[in-house]
């Protein structure tokens, strides 16, 4: 049903993509409108990135500038890459949102707000002098003032609900409006409401009942003339879902250790942006998850770390504080050689730094953050549902290397959202050693696999292999004590020929573009939409301008020097100083540069944009 | 094992496999030169962990045992079981992770006093507190020796080392109230000088099913010559140990000659011989207090008044971490089914693109 | 300040400085907006604090406070003294710093139940052993509040949060008792709920010369309301507080109708309208018992059969961790004479080449 | 006197340089009798340089490989550099001695050696077949057979002491005997030997007669014709002392300390091989020392930064796993830009490794190892000396800048000892902030110097500067609490520029060697000595090689790309996989190439001349 074109006098207009950012107060929903809208866009086949942005605050007092919590997000029917540079439409709950959120938007957007929010108080609370409904500040958009929390109200009464509760359903009345502007349907999300509120059905019917008083208004209204329609996109064929980088990694880790037909042994200790993992892990018990919210960092480290020697798939996630801390405990993963994943999710640092920003500042640690020659692999995912791959690698390499292996997600990854095509279980790879184990009386805890160099893995309870290991050298083979020279050298060599040994399997990296050109832009993990999307732009106007990204750090791929060669400059765009910049430089002795943003926020699509055109008018 | 982990990948079986024969000491001995001191404490202890072992009617291949850094850390290079040497005291993180993924095996953590009570202190506590069937073996000698010879936590107030030379200026930490503050559901002491009481409260240990916690006071020859010798001694002995025994009056001293009575909330000596007719008001010893008080006093005794509790301060029933977390998994699997890795995946709005 | 060390650097005194007026609960005030949430205890014992230390007679300047990571340890940015916001846990290391470098300051730790009972345990626990001069403010609201309501080591058994959705399988640390087994000179628990009690504890701990270590019982309006309900009811109030009195019998409830008595080491209350000649069997509560039998009795009371303990545990005299080291400082230089560079970098074998 | 002389029968031989090892077993007194010769080498007028070699485990039973403890030294009339590639002259005092050490004698080197210790008992510990001393074995070798320990009895008996007691002393004959064979006088030694058992007469008679006996053992035996002396050498003048890395680390700590005004805070936890620094400090209380024993690294880090906050000099020692643990706190103090000197002594790693051996492998860790952008002063002393002038200028840098300072040592310059020229106490720069405290009204605790960058260090105690700082990122100025994004950048930017800015104070590197050439080297830290030499001596052949040595590796010095553009090829040597080569290869994209030796020994020159040949031939 399209409701939206029985009304003759209404112009329908096609784009082919658009920005929406829903802002409010904490408690206004924010969050579960603008879910609930990434998920009707997606039904109509539409490509999205989402984005929240939540309150800095636990819980800041009610109006407040820190007290506001939006939602954006970019939808569309090419391939979304971003959540989106500028909002095309604002909805705004309250001044605040509005203060908070109108720097950000596009000039002649679409505001619209709830009048009945403006009143002196809430206008002081967000630091605005004059009411800018009214001072003619906001000159230059297009203003919907409504008075949604009257008109939610009303249209809620038969609900039978107090007038409190009728008040919190003034979201939905948002939503609904929205939903009309963008000439979606209502009917799967009165469902939605059905399934959802089954318990309740006078919530049911409020919500029902905003919603539809919300969409209704927006279809008599003379303020709003225009909608427009976002035709469905082509993502290539499967079943989806919405996943954040967080539920991607949680998902990846279960997938991996299902596959590899071990449990899973999630050892953590919370921290911002890092818990959501544990949270999640923590609900699918029935996977065979163990999680273990442990002490401190170190712990958990070594109780991941334990497990897995003790045959489990060992993981532990956490940012950069307690990367800090879990740095003694990666050493003894190395030298023990056992198959250990650490979950990394970067956020602004140094020191707690700012624990909600996000950042991609700790990739130099991860690469040399121990004392000694400890050399593991660090990859990273590009999306949130890359995080799923890439979590899943990363099992994959540790038990088939038998070495710990760094994950670098970060803040922006894990709380935005994406389509996720849920792949064919059979599919997956089974994570398993690189060799059978060997017969007893052949066993030895460093006879290496010749093709791999990876040790076997034989764990606490196996018959006839018991053995020792720990953190002092290890003689070769044997895996005995010994201070001898020549058996360190052999040692350090033999762990450093491991990891770079990896690089054999790695497939060599694609560029996006022609093999030759003026300008490679070079990234790794988050900024993967921006980057792309920017080099697109580039690339339609005829730049010789190509990108590519790194999901494995280290080792790097194996011919990427000849692909970086193949450019005329080498651009690193990274949300740090210049980190990956200085690894490509020692590597390969290139004049590499690096375009560095540390401001706690990802890449914008045009700031990309535009250190390509400066670098190309030079 | 769980019904949810899939088995270890196969291996040959040992045509002999130890499970079919008793096993004595010198199966748990490995080929490896020990390398302590010689006149070491650890020697005794050593001893008497693998004459225990060989005891419990277990395999090899199911004993696992982690230790941090320390020469008492060393001793699991010496023991043929599963072993890890890890870092410096982590060894009771590093065995619960051992212990939740193969809640089916025996471990074992060997630990010191710097190992155990200075860095590793927050480990053990918090191992304790969760009640994983861990076996936990402190090795006092009140001296960091591997590092030969800064003080530790647990050496006396004032005493001089190398990094000491005006004498301590620290209290002492105490083993057994920490563990007991830590809601162990097993604490003991025991020492290195009387093998007997060593090997029995080391088999009491392995019949917990719980966390158990055992300081074993141990001499450093080389660093801490007689810290213990006024409980070693056999000629003090008798004097100066207390050996607890559950349900029993508290009576120590040649023939039980003394025993413990309590004077508004602390602890008293009286000479039975001189007043029998006190027999009446002693301490009687209960592991199984629901209270902390009684295992406290005792635990804080020492002499030169008090003569130095050994045995068993606590031991109660409680179920162990690892049984809770697979519980939970059960009872999951049990709600929700079988795994399926695809329902997981598709679980939530899904939608479909042709 | 000690002899030796050097003033710090000459700064042109203020005209009208701290010292010279008396100090209101305002002037500990700070041009910070306070960022707790609306309703959040930590509110109640921020008000308490500053009023403490107006009445302190010290000049703001004398104060530094030092906090760790969690929404407790946000307190240094809102008193208007010297403060130290740290890292997850290790407020008590970095406060003992401060105190050795400048003794003569006073030096407050503001933790939770987190950042002092999970990941900063061994600090905690050996700050108190040592006995510096720090008063340790533990906020215990038995959650993980600024990270968004996981469980802590304080949380009750079975608790379900964000990270526990079946429930919590860990038995909870007891702060008190921990804080005893580390051997802490001055042991009290006091609520947010009850200003009069909080002042009164505050001021007492700031009296004492020593570590000395409070756990205040803290309600997380957000993530864990009403988590000490029972005993921060005015209703509930008298029958679930027990008020610590040095010297006192044990009594509690209304008119104090209810007590504490000793039954085979173990605590049992009686009612002493219903049996008023058990008056005399009464526990007597003793703060400075030289055993910790009773402390660690009164620590474990908890409702519903008990009530919970309020007041101050232990209180010892006993020298502090800086004057002894001060101590062998002045001992060292009295026997060695005053510093002369020159003399010890010439100590032992040297020769001159011309 | 020179009874050498007396005897016209004796040849005697000028050297200008010699090496000696005694070796023996640890109860024997080797250190004793080794650092003995070395102070009467210095007195003589000779540089010296030793290296002990204690036995791996703490008590190993005696006559055992594993308990052998050997003493090295090289003494010489020109600058002795290192502590000798291959001695001249062995002294072992029983099998399992001559078995350790057998290895490294030079070709024609004269071994002297107890035969009482020969028994079959003592020969099967040492893993001897046959009698070496009998099979012909030693063939090339100048083998001197003594009975010891028979002729030491026989000398003590007057001193009336019990055997076992006279038995001890055969370390001073074996002395005695060497000081013949070097030329040297008896006296200062006899003198030493009064002062020293001055409270035990029968000890200090048996060890002199031991001595004694020794020398004139030596002075008669046909098996010595021949002896040598080593010419005085040129020291600069002045007044010198021995030092060990760890004492001279210890004693630069204090003098800063003192200069500075303010009382040292060290606060460590004991680890192999930092602990001497623990206990030399420990020692010296009258100085102002408040050395704070902590229950790990982590609170040694923690508390020796609250001191710093405080206004003391705050100062953590430790080795790999402690730096490993310290990160986080290292990352805190960036942030609270407070002055904290942490002294790395590094050992063989990863993990634990081998504990009691040498290496340079925490270099990239030092520079990188902490999450977020957590730039820091990385400085490395080249000799024990060295390691004075290095602690004193951490101290002065972290004072001056406001900054944590990693102080890079090794185990082979904490245990090596060499002459020490003792500074001029008034001479010593004064540790002080960059400018004096603000008044109170225009104090803010990050409104910076503008020269330095650095923020002023105002302390509790000091009226009117009352004030808060922490992890949080800071408000530029202010130093509030904000998550402002141009803020971060900003301060991100300055906490680098900072550290950057260092340089423009630092020396320009000196090369010794012509500024241009074919093969320049380029070190750090301890592998000094044996680089220098090398270069040396291919210099006197007339290559045109030359030796560039980096104190300081963050910030690198200034006008370091022009030196190193200076020769045609650069090489570094490093007991890394190549670390420093890394760095350089990054920052200057120079094809610098890594000379790299990770066995857990320092180099040997040779092995340095060696490389150097090879690379002039290609
Ligand atoms: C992180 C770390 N810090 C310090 C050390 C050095 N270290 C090794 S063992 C030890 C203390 C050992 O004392 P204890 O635990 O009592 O064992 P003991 O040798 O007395 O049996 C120390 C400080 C280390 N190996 N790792
Ligand atoms: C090293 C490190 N690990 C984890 C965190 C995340 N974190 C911050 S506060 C906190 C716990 C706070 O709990 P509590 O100490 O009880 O303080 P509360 O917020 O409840 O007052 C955690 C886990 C961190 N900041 N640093
Ligand atoms: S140093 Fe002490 S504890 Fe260590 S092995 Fe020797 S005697 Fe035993
Ligand atoms: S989350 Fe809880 S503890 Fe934290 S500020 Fe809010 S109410 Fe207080
Ligand atoms: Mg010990
Ligand atoms: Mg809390």
């Amino acid at each position: 049903m399209k409701p939206g074109c029985t009304d003759p006098g209404r112009e329908l207009r096609e784009l082919r993509q658009s920005t929406v950012r829903f802002a409010g107060d904490s408690g206004d929903g924010m969050q579960l409108v603008g879910s609930q809208f990434a998920d009707l866009a997606s039904l109509s086949g539409c490509t999205i990135r989402t984005i929240p942005d939540f309150p800095s605050e636990i819980r800041a007092p009610a109006g407040t500038l820190a007290g506001v919590s939006g939602y954006q997000l970019s939808f569309g029917s090419e391939e979304v890459l971003t959540p989106g540079d500028a909002p095309f439409v604002l909805v705004a709950m309250n001044p605040a949102a509005l203060q908070v959120s109108l720097p950000e938007l596009q000039p002649g957007g679409i505001i619209i707000v709830d009048t009945d929010a403006f009143t002196p108080a809430n206008l002081a609370k967000a630091h605005y002098a004059a009411n800018p409904l009214e001072d003619g500040s906001l000159e230059g958009y297009r203003v919907v003032p409504v008075p949604m929390t009257t008109l939610t109200q009303e249209a809620t009464q038969p609900s039978g609900l107090p007038p409190g509760a009728r008040a919190r359903c003034k979201n939905f009345f948002a939503l609904g409006l929205t939903l009309w502007l963008y000439d979606q349907p209502l009917q799967p999300l009165l469902e939605w409401l059905m399934r959802k509120f089954r318990k309740d059905r006078a919530v049911m019917a409020a919500n029902g009942a905003s919603l539809r008083a919300g969409y209704n208004f927006a279809n008599t209204t003379e303020l709003l003339r225009i909608h427009y329609r976002v035709a469905p996109g082509r993502l290539p064929p499967g079943r989806y879902r919405r996943v954040t980088g967080n539920e991607a990694t949680a998902l990846g880790l279960i997938a991996a250790a299902q596959r590899a037909g071990r449990p899973l042994a999630y050892a953590s200790y919370p921290i911002t942006p890092a818990s959501e993992i544990l949270h999640e892990l923590s609900a699918r018990k029935e996977y065979d998850v163990r999680v273990l919210q442990c002490e401190d960092e170190i712990a958990a480290a070594g109780a991941a770390l334990g497990a897995a020697f003790a045959g489990a798939v060992g993981a532990t996630g956490t940012s950069g504080p307690g990367l800090s801390l879990k740095t003694e405990t990666l050493g003894l993963a190395v030298m023990t050689e056992l198959p250990l994943v650490v979950i990394n999710v970067q956020r602004a640092g140094p020191s707690t730094g700012m624990p909600t920003k996000t950042e991609q500042a700790d990739l130099l640690m991860a690469l040399y953050g121990r004392h000694g020659e400890a050399p593991l692999p660090v990859l990273a995912p590009a999306s949130p549902a890359d995080c799923f791959t890439v979590a899943y690698e990363a099992v994959r390499l540790a038990i088939r290397y038998m070495t710990p292996v760094i994950v670098l997600s970060d803040s922006f990854l894990a709380n935005s959202a994406e389509a996720f095509r849920i792949p064919e279980v059979d599919r997956l790879p089974v994570p398993a050693p690189a060799a059978p184990p060997p017969p007893p009386e052949a066993f030895a805890p460093y006879r290496r696999d010749p093709a791999t160099l990876a040790r076997p893995w034989l764990m606490p309870g196996t018959p006839g292999y018991e053995h020792r290991i720990g953190g002092l050298e290890k003689q070769d083979v044997t895996g005995l004590v010994t201070y001898d020279s020549a058996n360190h050298r052999r040692m350090v060599e033999l762990r450093a020929r491991k990891i770079a040994g990896i690089a054999a399997e790695l497939p060599p990296p694609q560029i996006e573009g022609e093999p030759r050109g003026d300008l490679l832009l070079v990234g790794w993990g988050s900024t993967y939409g921006a980057m792309a999307a920017a080099v697109r732009q580039a690339r339609l106007e005829g730049h010789r301008v190509g990108h590519l990204h790194l999901r494995h750090l280290n080792p790097l791929p194996p011919q990427l020097e000849p692909a970086l060669r193949g450019y005329r400059r080498v651009l690193v765009p990274e949300n740090n100083a210049g980190q990956l910049a200085t690894v490509l430089r020692s590597r390969y002795l290139l004049p590499v540069e690096s375009l560095s943003k540390v401001e706690g926020r990802p890449f914008l699509i045009r700031e990309i944009r535009n250190a390509i055109e400066e670098l190309l008018r030079a | 094992m769980n019904p949810l982990t899939v088995p270890p990948p196969e291996v040959p079986a040992l045509p002999e496999a130890d499970c079919l024969r008793q096993l004595t000491r010198k199966d748990f001995q490995t080929d490896q030169e020990v390398r302590w001191c010689p006149g070491c404490g650890d020697y005794a202890i050593l001893a008497q962990v693998q004459k225990v072992l060989a005891g419990l009617g277990r395999p090899r291949h199911e004993f696992v045992f982690v230790s941090g850094i320390g020469c008492s850390s060393r001793f699991p290079y010496y023991v043929n079981t599963y072993g890890f040497h890890g870092i410096h005291g982590r060894a009771p993180a590093i065995a619960t992770g051992v212990k939740c993924a193969r809640p089916d095996l025996s471990v074992w953590v060997v630990t010191g006093d710097g190992d155990g009570l200075s860095i590793g202190t927050n480990h053990l506590i918090h191992a304790l507190r969760r009640n994983a069937d861990l076996k936990i073996l402190l090795f006092n000698n009140r001296i960091y020796g591997l590092t030969k010879g800064q003080y530790s936590p647990t050496s006396e107030f004032g005493k001089r080392t190398k990094s000491s030379p005006l004498g301590t200026i620290e209290q002492p930490i105490r083993p057994i109230l920490t563990a007991l503050a830590a809601q162990a559901t097993f604490v003991a002491r025991t020492l290195y000088a009387d093998p007997g009481h060593l090997a029995e409260t080391l088999a009491a240990a392995a019949r917990h099913r719980g966390a158990a916690f055992i300081e074993i006071l141990q001499n450093c020859r080389v660093f801490n010559e007689g810290a213990f010798d006024a409980v070693a001694d056999r000629a003090t002995a008798e004097e100066n140990r207390l050996l607890l025994r559950h349900g029993q009056p508290i009576r120590f001293g040649p023939g039980g000659r003394r025993g413990l009575i309590l004077r508004d909330m602390e602890p008293a000596c009286v000479d039975l011989e001189a007043e029998p007719h006190r027999a009446g008001e002693l301490l009687v010893h209960n592991a199984a207090s629901t209270s902390p008080a009684l295992a406290a006093l005792l635990a804080e005794l020492e002499p030169p008044h008090f003569p130095t509790a050994l045995g068993i301060f606590r031991q109660l029933e409680r179920p162990t971490y690892e049984d809770l977390l697979m519980g939970q998994i059960r009872e999951a699997t049990a709600r929700r089914g079988r795994p399926d890795l695809r329902q997981l995946l598709e679980s939530g709005t899904t939608w479909v693109v042709e």
